[in-house]
């Protein structure tokens, strides 16, 4: 073990330099957002889309204007299953309100600023929108192009925010500290003071999910639990199952498994399998195939959420901008429920593929489930 | 009248083997100098020392008496010392004028000076006795038309000494006289000129002096009148070679292997020809005259568009190497580098290639234990010298490669074999080796179609001649036919026009 | 490409096995650490299940091999990785009878893209660097909107066990996992196709000097398509046994055909053609799956990784370099 | 040195004869005013939709420039994607929004960016290794020290100088003129000097070059350091247009194998020694129409890689089924 760490020293000094990380543990925003999660929700019951927690409401009366409206979407990109599932979600929320809208354009920014930049950019030079939706690819970098748009529009942002208070609404659930809570105080709760957990990550340095990583951190530090290990998988099943096998052959005890994202979890958990080893406790996600599986094994689990049902939530606030009415605003905080062993079997549909965000809101949408890959 | 270059002692080893062993040389302004040897002989080392790609083990240079001593190709070009390269060094898709003034180009407030480029290129070729325009892209031009360019580039800057290395290996008759007529005129211009060649006839009628070197060592040097052509190839050699060329066969040849009617392509009309068992068909002409295009067609590689062909008696189409090579015909490339040998392989390998490429797909590598004993045998029958069989190919000299490439024809067992200028680029001893062997070839009942542009060659191998001139066969001549005969029908012009030509 | 043509040069026989060499001295070096941090490796267990891992990289690099010896690249292995994820979830769609009829289209969607990549380059003489950096694009964009973006499906159990299963108590080595068996097969008919077969030398040969190669009788074309072929077949295979070790992912191949190039640069193989053994990729492959392991273990952060891959590749060509430039 | 001199049939007119990046450029304004028309989005051929248009090609494009002169050299540039991020990356990091430090901040990055260009030349020039592999690893290396030293968007850089991404100069955008003075800059290098005149034989005969008297060595470091001099500019370009650099921005805008694919498709041959600036624009200008024609069209993102996979090997391919020869 000595050699190791010494080892590891070396390569981190020979490498280290200018170490530099971004603080994501605010205090304050911790505090918010735990108060979020216990909030109740104001808006129609049984449709969280709709609903909002606390804040207040803009008043759009300037923007009226007369239908049908053609709303434009730059989105960050399709690259991966939750921005899938998302976008069917805002194109069915669109067909179903398909009355009020003439057209939606979608230009898709494929995970790179600069497009998205440039997408916004000739949005507005074709001059056919009514309404500019913004879903960024990151924060800071698409600020000065949503500024320059919201002089010609309404602009309405979700999922990440951008620094400048200039569109209409900024629709998002509660967030990356919700998520980090929910998860941690739940394996807290299962596991006994000294317990061991492994923290499986997606990537370093996404603001979304390092959040997420912060408050989970700190939970468990303030419960005692040893975080035993902190690895990223780029979201690779192969590797995520490879990280937790390495972990396993070390010989370290792993009482529990917290994710970040869960569409690597059925992974992680097949390493146990395959060692021969029980279950560890486990914070997934809302996906079908770690439901099923959950239910299937009788894991004990919670899967937090990163709603994709808040993809239907710019349509609607859109098109009620564009009627002129309040929407909530500037932050529209979404409920960010998580699924537990008592609400499991309702959010299971075996028609669904196994990477489907249940969480999806889409049930009532037209398509469903065929658009979603369902059978 | 002191020597404007002086070598003295210049010795040069590369690992184990010593190059250049101890060589003195010099060369006086106004005089063509020739170096004769074998390769490896170190005649191209000898320059690269001069040229400054090389620096030399021991041994002085002085130029005009003053020491010399050259890090970098640049210094030396910089001290007057130009060099006509073997191998072509231009740029294919630069014009002629900037592969003239490559790493010379003038300039004008600190630009390019195309202008000038174009003018003084233009006068340098037309010195030259050529109108090749400026502008035009090197890959378009043919290879004599490269060579010119070459041979301009080296004259660019006002040279002291000026090196031509086998300048007319890949030259014709005509191109390569109309070289020497200019090298006489550069003489005349008080040039040193050091002039490396295979070529006997070529050496005598130019020299002043000649030199030979021998296994990296002098072995001496003479004034032309007390050289003879003998005296240089027994030098070379190290001992008399009496029968350069092989006898002629001995009895009638049998039957038609080869029989062509009326083909052609895009490059050829009308070939009506015939290859006998026991003959070897030279094919000589000019450099566009289609001999490589009968070649290539010949095999498959740019087939015939029209007429029969028949080998054996059969009739067969000639799409592609692999039918040519299934209908027995054999193949030994013009360029040895580029079309010959897949350098990284083994020798063997080189040998087995035919073999393996014409064996089904899966099959064992060497078909088993006995082909690679074949091989090796027949790589013994064409002494081809390596230290190993298993030893990379790349390493071994021109002469050694080319016989490789012959075994590994000798493992087809080919009906018809089509030589493509066999000897190109190789010494003596090896010349002669192949020109026995292709004699053995033929008198084991195999044809043989040689295509040559070393007219000796031609007429000192072949049984029979036909010379091509505008993609057709303009005649045909029994072997041992004067060369102005051939060159004759070559030229397609009557006699006299044709003996002007040669002067 | 000249400057990379005259990258290393053509020397002795000897460096052959010498890059071998130290592409295994690589490997072991690197085992070794691992085994001395955590000891356990050493157990056949371990080890087996070390080669389990590693069997898609090292069966990529074998396949990557044939195109590098044929002097051109295959950049699209990873997409077919993807590509054969996808279609798998997607064709079986969950039922275990399906799965072996699956897994003939797999392999000759496989063949398909194989042959578009040799056509492209051979008949549209598109440098492959080019072509299948299309092909890449390309394939990957289609399984992309063939699965809208997410897999729809599952894999059956007896699909996932050919990359999942390992069979215990199997005498001598105790336990055996099914990817292993597959792995040993392949690396053994892909030795046999590349070094004991007339195929092999006509590979090389047309990637040492395609002209020579074709005025000798080699067909170049079709050998030269055949490469790509058997880098496409043995992407299909990686994409099995990867698609059974852990399940369906969008992520899956990603990356894998620049570590496919580096394992078989690390074996000692000449890119752009004409030298390189299978055993060489093999090892290359090792080293650098040992090297990944290794930073596991350690700890290190993830990036590091990266860094130390390229360290790795600069010193292994260097001191290949190097020696070549020694021996002449 | 072999000069391609099979006698071509002195009857090359017409098609043929067409400068490749002619042919390009009038493809890119073909597909665009097509897409414009046809989805009735007319006034996307207005000075403002060009104006736009033309931002999209300024980032490529500047890498796109080094990469001409890496290739034409006979060399290749696979590390110019982990170059922009890291410049991007430091720019933003050394300025934390503080216009005083613009200077200090851009003058780091171009050190920083010459010595990689500067250790690509001598691994690749001095040391001969493989450009791919060279690069490659450096490109890696870059990548690794970064991810791991830098965790997330680090600061951001001064408002005056983001301010650059943005404004106008005669209703042009700055960074538009930015892109067309760096390929007058790059047109002039290599078509008005002797540093230019010696790239080209560098690459297209080093052993010519070499015997002619030129350093070839020296242009090929040279050459790279250009290369990564663009890049540089790339990078701070987009720091300043996205305010802060991630790490990831070269990675996932594949500035590596799209600078090579605009270069190659522009004319300019992989082996070195042809080619030049004007293709180079070309091919970026039509990469630019194909992304916003894609945009008019609606074109699903997967089925748009499909497409720019499809044109990539398509584009090629016009010309370089002329070719005679083999390509691998």
């Amino acid at each position: 073990m000595q050699l190791r760490t010494i080892l590891a020293a070396t390569l981190a000094v020979a490498f280290s330099t200018t170490a530099y990380a971004q603080e994501f543990n605010d205090p304050a925003e911790f505090k918010k957002q735990r108060e979020l999660l216990s909030t109740k929700a104001e808006g129609p019951e049984g449709k969280p889309w709709e609903q909002h927690l606390g804040g207040g409401m803009v008043d759009t009366a300037k923007f009226k204007k007369d239908g049908p409206h053609t709303i434009c979407f730059s989105n960050a990109g399709v690259f991966n299953p939750w921005r899938v599932v998302g976008l069917n979600n805002m194109k069915g929320e669109a067909e179903l309100q398909k009355a009020r809208i003439k057209e939606l354009i979608v230009l898709d920014g494929e995970g790179k600023d600069d497009k998205q930049i440039s997408d916004i950019q000739s949005l507005l030079d074709g001059g056919k929108c009514d309404v500019l939706i913004v879903s960024p690819t990151t924060t800071a970098a698409l600020t000065p192009a949503v500024e320059a748009a919201c002089e010609k529009l309404p602009v309405i942002v979700f999922d990440r925010g951008v620094n400048t208070k200039c569109p209409v609404t900024y629709i998002h659930p509660v967030g990356g500290y919700g998520f980090g809570i929910t998860s941690a105080e739940f394996i807290a709760s299962k596991l006994p003071k000294g317990s061991n957990v492994l923290a499986l990550r997606i990537v370093p340095g996404v603001d979304v999910l390092e959040t997420r990583y912060s408050a989970a951190k700190s939970i468990f530090d303030e419960a005692g639990i040893n975080v035993i290990g902190s690895e990223f998988t780029g979201s690779d099943r192969a590797k995520t199952k490879s990280v937790v096998e390495d972990y396993i052959n070390r010989g370290e005890k792993i009482d529990a498994v917290w994710m970040d994202a869960g569409d690597t979890a059925t992974a992680a958990l097949e390493a146990f399998e395959d060692a021969g080893l029980p279950y560890p406790v486990i914070s997934g996600e809302d996906q079908q195939d770690f439901l099923r599986k959950w239910q299937k094994d009788n894991l004990v689990a919670i899967a937090p959420s990163y709603p994709t049902y808040q993809w239907r939530t710019p349509i609607i606030a859109a098109l009620d901008i564009l009627d002129g009415k309040q929407v909530p605003g500037p932050e529209w905080n979404l409920p960010q429920p998580a699924i537990t062993q008592e609400t499991l079997a309702s959010y299971i549909d075996e028609r669904m593929p196994p990477l489907h965000y249940s969480l999806c809101g889409c049930q009532d949408l037209p398509g469903y489930p065929e658009q979603w890959g369902g059978k | 009248m002191s020597p404007v270059l002086e070598m003295r002692s210049i010795s040069k080893a590369f690992t184990a083997v010593k190059a250049l062993d101890q060589v003195d040389f010099d060369c006086r302004a106004g005089e063509v100098h020739v170096i004769c040897g074998e390769n490896g002989a170190g005649k191209s080392t000898l320059m690269k020392v001069l040229g400054g790609s090389y620096r030399p083990d021991e041994g002085e240079i002085r130029l005009d008496g003053a020491p010399v001593r050259f890090q970098h190709p640049r210094e030396a070009r910089a001290a007057g010392i130009s060099i006509v390269h073997q191998e072509l060094s231009l740029l294919p898709f630069r014009s002629v004028a900037e592969n003239i003034f490559t790493g010379m180009e003038p300039t004008r407030w600190g630009l390019l000076d195309r202008r000038q480029m174009d003018e003084r290129a233009r006068a340098l070729l037309q010195r030259l006795g050529s109108s090749i325009p400026t502008g035009a892209q090197v890959a378009d031009l043919s290879i004599a038309e490269q060579q010119l360019v070459e041979i301009a580039k080296a004259m660019l800057l006002d040279a002291k000494v000026l090196v031509m290395d086998e300048p007319t290996a890949a030259l014709d008759d005509r191109d390569a006289h109309a070289l020497l007529r200019l090298i006489s005129r550069m003489k005349a211009e008080g040039v040193a000129i050091i002039y490396i060649s295979h070529r006997m006839p070529e050496v005598m009628a130019i020299a002043d002096r000649i030199t030979v070197l021998k296994d990296g060592r002098l072995v001496w040097t003479r004034d032309r009148q007390d050289a003879t052509v003998n005296a240089i190839v027994t030098a070379m050699v190290g001992r008399e070679l009496q029968d350069f060329y092989p006898a002629r066969a001995a009895t009638e040849p049998g039957q038609s292997v080869l029989q062509i009617r009326g083909a052609g392509n895009r490059h050829l009309r009308d070939i009506d020809m015939v290859a006998r068992a026991g003959e070897i068909v030279g094919i000589a002409g000019l450099e566009d005259s289609g001999k490589g295009a009968l070649a290539q067609a010949l095999f498959g590689d740019q087939p015939f568009t029209q007429g029969e062909v028949e080998i054996g008696g059969k009739p067969v189409v000639l799409h592609s190497p692999r039918q040519a090579i299934a209908a027995g015909v054999g193949y030994l490339p013009g360029d040895r580098k580029r079309e010959g040998i897949v350098p990284r392989q083994s020798v063997r390998d080189n040998a087995l290639l035919t073999l393996q490429a014409m064996a089904a797909v899966l099959s064992l590598p060497n078909a088993g234990v006995r082909s690679v004993a074949e091989a090796d045998r027949n790589l013994r029958t064409m002494d081809v010298r390596a230290g190993d069989f298993g030893q990379e190919i790349a390493t071994l000299s021109g002469g050694n490669q080319q016989k490789a490439i012959i075994a590994r024809w000798l493992m087809q067992n080919p009906d018809l074999f089509v030589f493509v200028e066999p000897t190109r680029g190789i010494d003596v001893a090896a010349k002669a080796a192949i020109y026995e062997t292709m004699r053995a070839l033929a008198n084991e009942g195999r044809a043989i179609v040689m295509i040559s542009s070393d007219l000796p060659e031609i007429v000192g191998v072949s049984d029979r001649i036909l010379v091509m001139h505008q993609g057709r066969i303009a005649g045909e001549l029994p072997g041992g036919a004067e060369e102005g005969a051939v060159m004759q029908l070559a030229l397609g012009v009557t006699g006299n026009a044709a003996e002007r030509e040669m002067v | 490409m000249t400057v990379l043509l005259n990258a290393v040069r053509p020397t002795r026989r000897r460096t052959a096995w010498l890059s071998v060499n130290l592409a295994l001295v690589i490997f072991v070096v690197l085992y070794g650490v691992i085994a001395i941090l955590q000891p356990n490796y050493l157990d056949a267990a371990l080890f087996m299940n070390f080669l389990r891992r590693a069997a898609p990289l090292i069966i990529l690099a074998c396949g990557q091999l044939f195109v590098i010896l044929s002097g051109g690249f295959d950049l699209s292995m990873g997409a077919v990785v993807t590509l054969v994820v996808l279609a798998a979830s997607m064709l079986i769609g969950g039922d275990p009878d399906m799965t072996w009829t699956v897994i003939a289209i797999l392999y000759a969607m496989g063949l398909a893209v194989g042959l578009a990549n040799g056509l492209i380059v051979s008949f549209l003489k598109v440098p492959s660097i080019i072509a299948t950096l299309g092909t890449m694009l390309l394939v990957n964009g289609l399984a992309l909107a063939w699965s809208g973006g997410a897999p729809r499906g599952d894999l059956p159990d007896n699909f996932r066990n050919l990359g999942r299963l390992v069979l215990k108590d199997v005498p001598l080595v105790g336990s055996l996992p099914i990817a292993v068996v597959i792995l040993v097969v392949v690396t053994l008919l892909a030795w046999w196709g590349l070094h004991a077969t007339a195929y092999g030398k006509r590979l090389l040969a047309v990637g040492d000097n395609p002209r020579a190669a074709e005025l000798a009788g080699v067909p170049v074309k079709p050998t030269r398509i055949s490469a790509f072929v058997v880098s496409a077949l043995s992407a299909v295979t990686a994409g099995i046994l990867i698609g059974g070790f852990s399940g369906v992912s969008v992520n899956a191949g990603r990356g894998l055909e620049l570590q496919a190039i580096a394992a078989c640069v690390i074996g000692g193989a000449q890119l752009l053609g004409g030298r390189g053994t299978i055993v060489g990729a093999l090892f290359g492959a090792l080293s650098l799956f040992a090297l990944f392991t290794l930073l596991n273990l350690l700890g290190l952060p993830q990036a590091l990784r990266d860094s130390l891959q390229g360290l790795i590749l600069i010193a292994a060509v260097g001191v290949t370099v190097l020696r070549y430039r020694r021996s002449t | 040195m072999s000069v391609n001199a099979t006698p071509v049939a002195m009857t090359r007119r017409g098609f043929r004869d067409v400068p490749v990046p002619v042919v390009v450029i009038a493809l890119a304004a073909l597909i665009y005013v097509t897409a414009a028309i046809v989805t009735g989005q007319a006034n996307q051929i207005s000075a403002a939709g060009l104006t736009g248009l033309l931002q999209r090609t300024v980032a490529l494009g500047l890498v796109g420039l080094g990469q001409t002169f890496a290739i034409l050299v006979g060399s290749i540039d696979l590390s110019v994607a982990a170059l922009i991020s890291t410049v991007a990356v430091l720019a933003s990091y050394l300025m934390q929004g503080d216009p005083s430090m613009i200077v200090p901040a851009i003058a780091a990055c171009v050190a920083l960016s010459l010595g990689v260009g500067a250790i690509n030349g001598v691994l690749v020039a001095y040391w001969g290794i493989n450009p791919l592999i060279a690069t490659l690893s450096t490109g890696l290396i870059l990548q690794g020290l970064l991810s791991a030293s830098f965790t997330f968007l680090s600061g951001s850089v001064a408002p005056s100088f983001q301010a650059l991404a943005y404004q106008n100069l005669l209703g042009v955008p700055l960074p538009v003129l930015l892109l067309a003075v760096f390929a007058l800059a790059a047109w002039f290098v290599l078509a008005k000097t002797r540093f230019g005149a010696h790239l080209y034989a560098a690459g297209g005969n080093p052993d010519g070059a070499k015997l002619a008297g030129l350093r070839v060595q020296r242009l090929v470091l040279g050459a790279h350091v250009i290369a990564s001099f663009a890049a540089c500019v790339a990078g701070l370009y987009l720091a300043a247009r996205l305010q802060s650099g991630t790490p990831w921005i070269g990675r996932d805008g594949i500035y590596d194998l799209e600078s090579i694919a605009i270069v190659v498709i522009g004319g300019t041959l992989l082996s070195g020694g042809k080619g030049g600036v004007l293709g180079t624009i070309a091919g970026v200008l039509l990469f630019a129409s194909l992304d916003a024609s894609f945009n008019m069209f609606g074109v699903d993102a997967f089925l748009k890689q499909v497409l720019r996979g499809a044109i990539v090997i398509a584009a090629v391919s016009v010309y370089a089924v002329r070719n005679r020869g083999h390509v691998a």
